[in-house]
């Protein structure tokens, strides 16, 4: 099994949300809010007449563990949701998972995803 | 008997002189005291029930903010100020002059521009300063309509057209001498404190706001209106609340003199009206959807409060109880109306101020009961239906009503289309989702806090 | 000297045609005003002042909000909203009458049902206004005692029989002419703006309340009381100094005459217990914990207000001060007892306004100076123990105290017993673990935000 | 005209009566209401304009809070409640004596200890309230400038020397009948309701104690300003309209007469200086960054109310709100400059009440307009420069402006220098760091919700 | 070493932190709030009178770094104290952790857990 | 490629991310705020005049992919940067990632770091 761990602009969330509803093997996930710094540029905010620069930007970091088969697809699936071809789209990052379990049933492995 | 005339004819008169003071000018006040030494309670009344309207400007920050999402904060609660800032400032300069100045052909007001020359008196001020506070709540009422995507700049100018022509003008028509407080029919149109003057006014021009605006992103999927939640029902809350104190001065004032002991009466009425309102409005959605909708409560609160404006000098309790109860009801279907009508109204302004304020117009041609006269309290009284009074009053208001929908609509929704052609007056898409505060402002309302997606 | 004791006898029958006018009825108000021309500033004053006192519903509010957490934000709010909107329309139509209609037999009121016929009258409304807005304030502080886990439907039920029984009928023993304010001792029970009536009233319905729901799940862990705080300081402060604000109607108004320029005395009075109290608790904890503990320096200054309330036109500045410390350090205790007891008051209501309240009645008995009497500047004056009136007063207060006790508790204790036998007050352990707003009202305060777990 | 004249002698003798009772004492009142019939409504008005400038604390509260981050946010509450709390007692015990007593050399009042004697009476206590409110908000003040980094504990002794000496010393010479309220230029030095007794005193000992401290931990990277956001936007807008409301008691209040019409041409001075000043700073930030700044304009609206507060009773309404407009972009400079210059003011305390109360001082000077006395509708009137009235008001106004500086940035240097030496009046780098409120208090603001790093 | 990620149910997050104290080789762990979609359906919410579903419901997210041999421990005690048997008890995903270092002192390894 | 796993004091944030910032291979980082339970003992609060101990204190999780040869000047300068030498200090775990895509290009593995 492997994890995926995309992190996206927060305004792209819905439809990477929609298209990976669309997935059948991929039942779950976990959404978390994140700060991110990468290549694209901060954010000039102002507060009483003073301009500072926010490096950190908002980004949603999405968390789901899939069966090796459907790796492809979520990755895909993502990617074209994910896309404006703007600096700051984010990132997939890909890991392994040794085990999963489900906590209602106690099953494990594949069965639990 | 005889005594008791002599004493309406006298308050009658301090009230008049307190309006239309005969001196030249007097701004050292010295003049206008001696003419009248009652006066000093009137000025205590009416300046402080004018503060507690002014307070209202923080209740409209408050519930519209709250009714907003958080990235939005902002820019909502700049623009409900900085109308008021602005709407000051064109106000004094030529609004109060259209408005309250020499009537011309019952059109409009000519005189008292930038209140200079003789317009420099104690009591050409106080009425300035009262009439002042009344066209801010009616500009401020604008923004709930068109809430998280309409360009700042856009409601600058709007705010320059509103406080500074589309109020006055109608103002004048109901409430500066003009040609609809003179109809011939009952005691012509009435609108004790701005039913439909201050609160359908600003409803129906939000109505034309938001129609030419068009939803916000995401309100509406597949054709299904979607609940947008606001960021804080506390602030929301705390924005009703305040409300509800500010109307103490909004409509007691509006008798302009605490030589009327009516203020007693008016100011129970309001406070029956918005309790009835928010019951109303709680009990409906509660048989509808199981939950106490609280939010829904809130709204059900100012709508009892817009409905009682119009009415609240000339009715007995009970009827301010009914009178709010079906305001609830009316805000809550106009609510569901206008969402599925694919009319997105943010914080329900239109609903609440619009539909409620027009009802309110109706209701003094229905329950007035003959106590109170045209902010007098000597007779002609006002005589509505329930009372015996025909069909005068109800006709008179209903021609007012008319008149204000075509006004307030057609002049919004040419001032907001001009704009649009000229300059385009939505924000971009981008700027929607990622919310308007940092793009027009460059500061989000909580920078510490983190927001969900 | 003669000249004085006419000025003193003329104020008063002010004062008393204010209240009691002798005219059938009169709704225009043109009679009432000839038969007393003095009238407009004591309206003013009046009218004002409930204003006030309505807008420490938006104190309690704010108050009770912050010392809750964040997930029962909706609910505490829609309680305190709620509760103002039903016991209007409660105390309009017969709440008011029980407590000051025609006098039977020293125990109830039975005159002015639904104001109709002879009480729709400047000054009855007037007087109704006057008395609604206290018992709506009585009525709120019940909320804070039961937070976090009585059922929204239970509370709408507390809230009919509070306004509508309860408080209606200890206000006519104390206020509307009944039994207690003539009991031979002293000048009879004497209760300024209602340490007792009002405040102490609804501190004991919610140590009912309190104890017949059990504490809240997490607040012992065995059996050692664990602190929850509240989600937000910042609203908690805000509705502080909204109700510090709102006590200055509560307070001086109630002269109920701005001829009685006491009112300048009584307010400086309110706000140095109010101070006193705050620094009084902020003191002790400091000695306590080493911390600066602004929440109980919060609560202290509630507890200063609640306790000079009965006592404040009838006492010096230094005694204001002296009663406002000794509420600040009594509720520190009392809230610290209440906790080890087992009885789970999460906003510190009981403490603040049960305790603080009995206290502040006996300070009528022990600082009365002499220098006012029963609401008139005329003799008798009542005096109390330290300025050599006896023991007089001091026991006419105790026997106010006891009865108080045994009619709020025990009313209160009987309501929430009825009520969980028949259909069970508590939310489920699981509702109170998500938090009230979803299941109650399907809305979290909060949507935009995270909050912890 | 003979007849104008019986009635502003009339008028004044009530006001003076109203001040300065010549009663023994009177505790009762009646004797003082037998002597002067009118005054009712001046204790209404007086009274009620005292608690809008009370209800001021909230805002202060309000603003200050939003405008630091989340971490201090307990602590700058308790601050601005905590002042008010312990300057109400120390005002009432010795600040008020040392004020308006009886006068010592023009330098310093010497009767009135604890209300004690002849002081326990209804007019003494009036003023004593009146004059209270006031101090508190110039104490207030000084919270922004040193926010986030000042111990709380020295915070206290700060608030003990500011009330009972430093305001009540320069309060004695302008409004106490000392030297400066005689000085033979123009009508003397006159500040009418304290843009310089009030907020530029604040505003100065606020600088003294930020230059003490020195700037925050990250507010400046090698040597540049950075900005550091505050925490709500909506609470600190929150906070600017409760104080613009309570401003409308601090301004026309301070006529200290209802019998001085005037206050109608007060209170819309003041609304129209307060808009300018938001539109101003507004405008102006908008013009260097393009973005709509409405933090800016916040403090925009505030500077104009500092600004007109010392001339609104002297000028006309075009002149408010030039001196508004003035006072937004002064503010505005004067916050960038201290910035460059090293000084680090977290909410513009200094800016905002220090610099534009300056400039209220001077505008008397210039735009008076001669309608209006000393505190009195009596002539002599006061006429600045623009109306013919030569130098002589202005350069009295030059003479408080700088003796104004000199004690407040002196007494206020002194005062936190020696604390400083003494035991340390910052807080731990670690404490800064981490945020005071846990530290100092124990309680975070928000516990149920994550702040970002 | 193994990382232990258990999605669970925010109203069980008090008795999952007893459980894991129990065990002696863990010392320490970090929660984050994330929002979770699986096949509990999401609550019905209402603002001003329409409902609408959020599809996303509030879960607490643990995250602990043990032993090889504690891992078994670990995981069922977690598995005990999150259960409720209904739909949405959430997941425990087991994957490989190379290396630990601790910050204060700079061990490496099991000796930095 | 390495993912690193920071957790450290919020008030050393700050000085973390400039010492990221100046390791050239580093273009990227993900932040999050995360309550954390280890060895330091909790703070002590109080509430209306009681005190209670609130066990789980805020730290801040930086999350980092970074390539292998990079790997030790991350861990070493993350080190440095958050190191006081009192307990709460923080630790890093080090993991294994099998593939990162660039959702804005579609890169993968090291060129999409
Ligand atoms: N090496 C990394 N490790 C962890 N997160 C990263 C890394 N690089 C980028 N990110 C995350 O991805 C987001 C987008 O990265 P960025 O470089 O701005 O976009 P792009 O891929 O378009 O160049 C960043 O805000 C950050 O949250
Ligand atoms: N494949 C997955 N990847 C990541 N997180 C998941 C996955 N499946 C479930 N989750 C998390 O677990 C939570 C509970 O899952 P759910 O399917 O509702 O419970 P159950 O295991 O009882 O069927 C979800 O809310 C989500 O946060
Ligand atoms: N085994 C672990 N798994 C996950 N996170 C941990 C673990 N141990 C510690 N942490 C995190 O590291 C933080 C600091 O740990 P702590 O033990 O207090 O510091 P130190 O390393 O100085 O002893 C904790 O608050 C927690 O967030």
């Amino acid at each position: 099994m492997k994890k995926v761990e995309a992190i996206i602009r927060p305004e792209k969330f819905e439809e990477v949300k929609e298209a990976l509803k669309s997935i059948k093997g991929c039942s779950g996930m976990s959404v978390t809010r994140v700060e991110g710094h990468g290549r694209q540029k901060g954010l000039v905010e102002q507060f009483r007449g003073r301009e500072f620069k926010v490096e950190f930007l908002p980004k949603v970091k999405i968390e789901l563990v899939c069966s090796d088969e459907d790796l492809k697809d979520v990755v895909d699936s993502i990617l074209k949701s994910a896309y404006t071809g703007e600096i700051g789209d984010g990132k997939i990052f890909i890991s392994e998972i040794l085990d999963v379990v489900r906590i209602r049933t106690g099953e494990r492995g594949k069965e639990a995803l | 008997m005889r005594n008791l005339y002599k004493y309406l004819i006298y308050v009658s008169l301090a009230t008049f002189t307190c309006i239309n003071s005969s001196f030249a000018r007097d701004p050292v006040g010295a003049a206008t005291l001696k003419e009248n030494p009652n006066l000093p309670v009137d000025y205590v009344w009416i300046l402080i029930c004018a503060f507690l309207v002014m307070f209202m400007q923080a209740g409209f920050a408050m519930l519209e903010s709250g009714f907003c999402r958080a990235k939005n904060v902002t820019n909502i609660i700049a623009k409900n100020l900085i109308d008021f800032c602005l709407g000051s400032i064109i106000f004094f300069a030529f609004g109060y002059a259209l408005m309250m100045g020499d009537d011309w052909h019952g059109l409009i007001g000519t005189t008292g521009w930038f209140m200079f020359g003789e317009y420099y008196d104690v009591s050409k001020y106080l009425n300035m300063f009262w009439m002042l506070v009344f066209c801010a709540t009616s500009a401020t009422i604008v923004s709930g309509a068109v809430a998280e995507r309409l360009k700042f700049g856009a409601y600058l100018i709007y705010t320059l057209v509103v406080t500074g022509i589309i109020y006055p003008i109608y103002g004048h028509w109901a409430w500066g001498g003009g040609w609809l407080s003179k109809i011939p029919l009952g005691l012509g149109f009435l609108d004790f404190a701005g039913s439909g003057v201050v609160h359908a006014l600003g409803g129906f021009v939000g109505l034309a706001g938001a129609l030419v605006l068009g939803p916000r992103y995401g309100k509406y999927k597949n054709g299904v209106p979607q609940a947008i939640p606001g960021h804080s029902v506390s602030l929301a809350a705390l924005g009703v609340l305040i409300l509800w104190f500010g109307w103490f001065g909004f409509n007691p004032g509006s008798t302009y003199s605490a030589h009327h002991l009516k203020i007693s009466i008016v100011a129970l009425n309001t406070n029956l009206a918005a309790a009835a309102g928010g019951i109303s409005a709680l009990l409906i959605s509660y048989f509808n959807t199981g939950k106490w909708d609280i939010t829904m409560a809130l709204n059900g609160v100012i709508a009892g409060l817009v409905a009682i404006t119009a009415s609240c000098a000339w009715v007995e309790g009970w009827a301010a109880i009914l009178i709010g109860f079906i305001a609830g009801g009316l805000m809550y279907f106009s609510v569901r109306l206008l969402d599925s009508a694919g009319i997105d109204d943010p914080v329900g302004a239109v609903s609440v101020h619009g539909i409620c304020g027009l009802w309110g117009l109706l209701t003094v041609g229905i329950f007035a009961d003959g106590t109170y006269g045209v902010y007098s309290v000597e007779p002609p009284y006002a005589v509505g239906l329930l009372y015996g009074g025909g069909w005068g009053q109800f006709l008179a208001q209903l021609v007012g009503l008319v008149v204000l929908f075509i006004w307030a609509f057609g002049a919004g929704y040419v001032l907001f289309k001009v704009m649009d052609r000229l300059f385009g007056i939505r924000v971009s898409p981008e700027e929607e989702l990622k919310g308007l505060d940092i793009y027009e402002h460059g500061v989000p309302a909580y920078p510490d806090f983190y927001s969900k997606v």
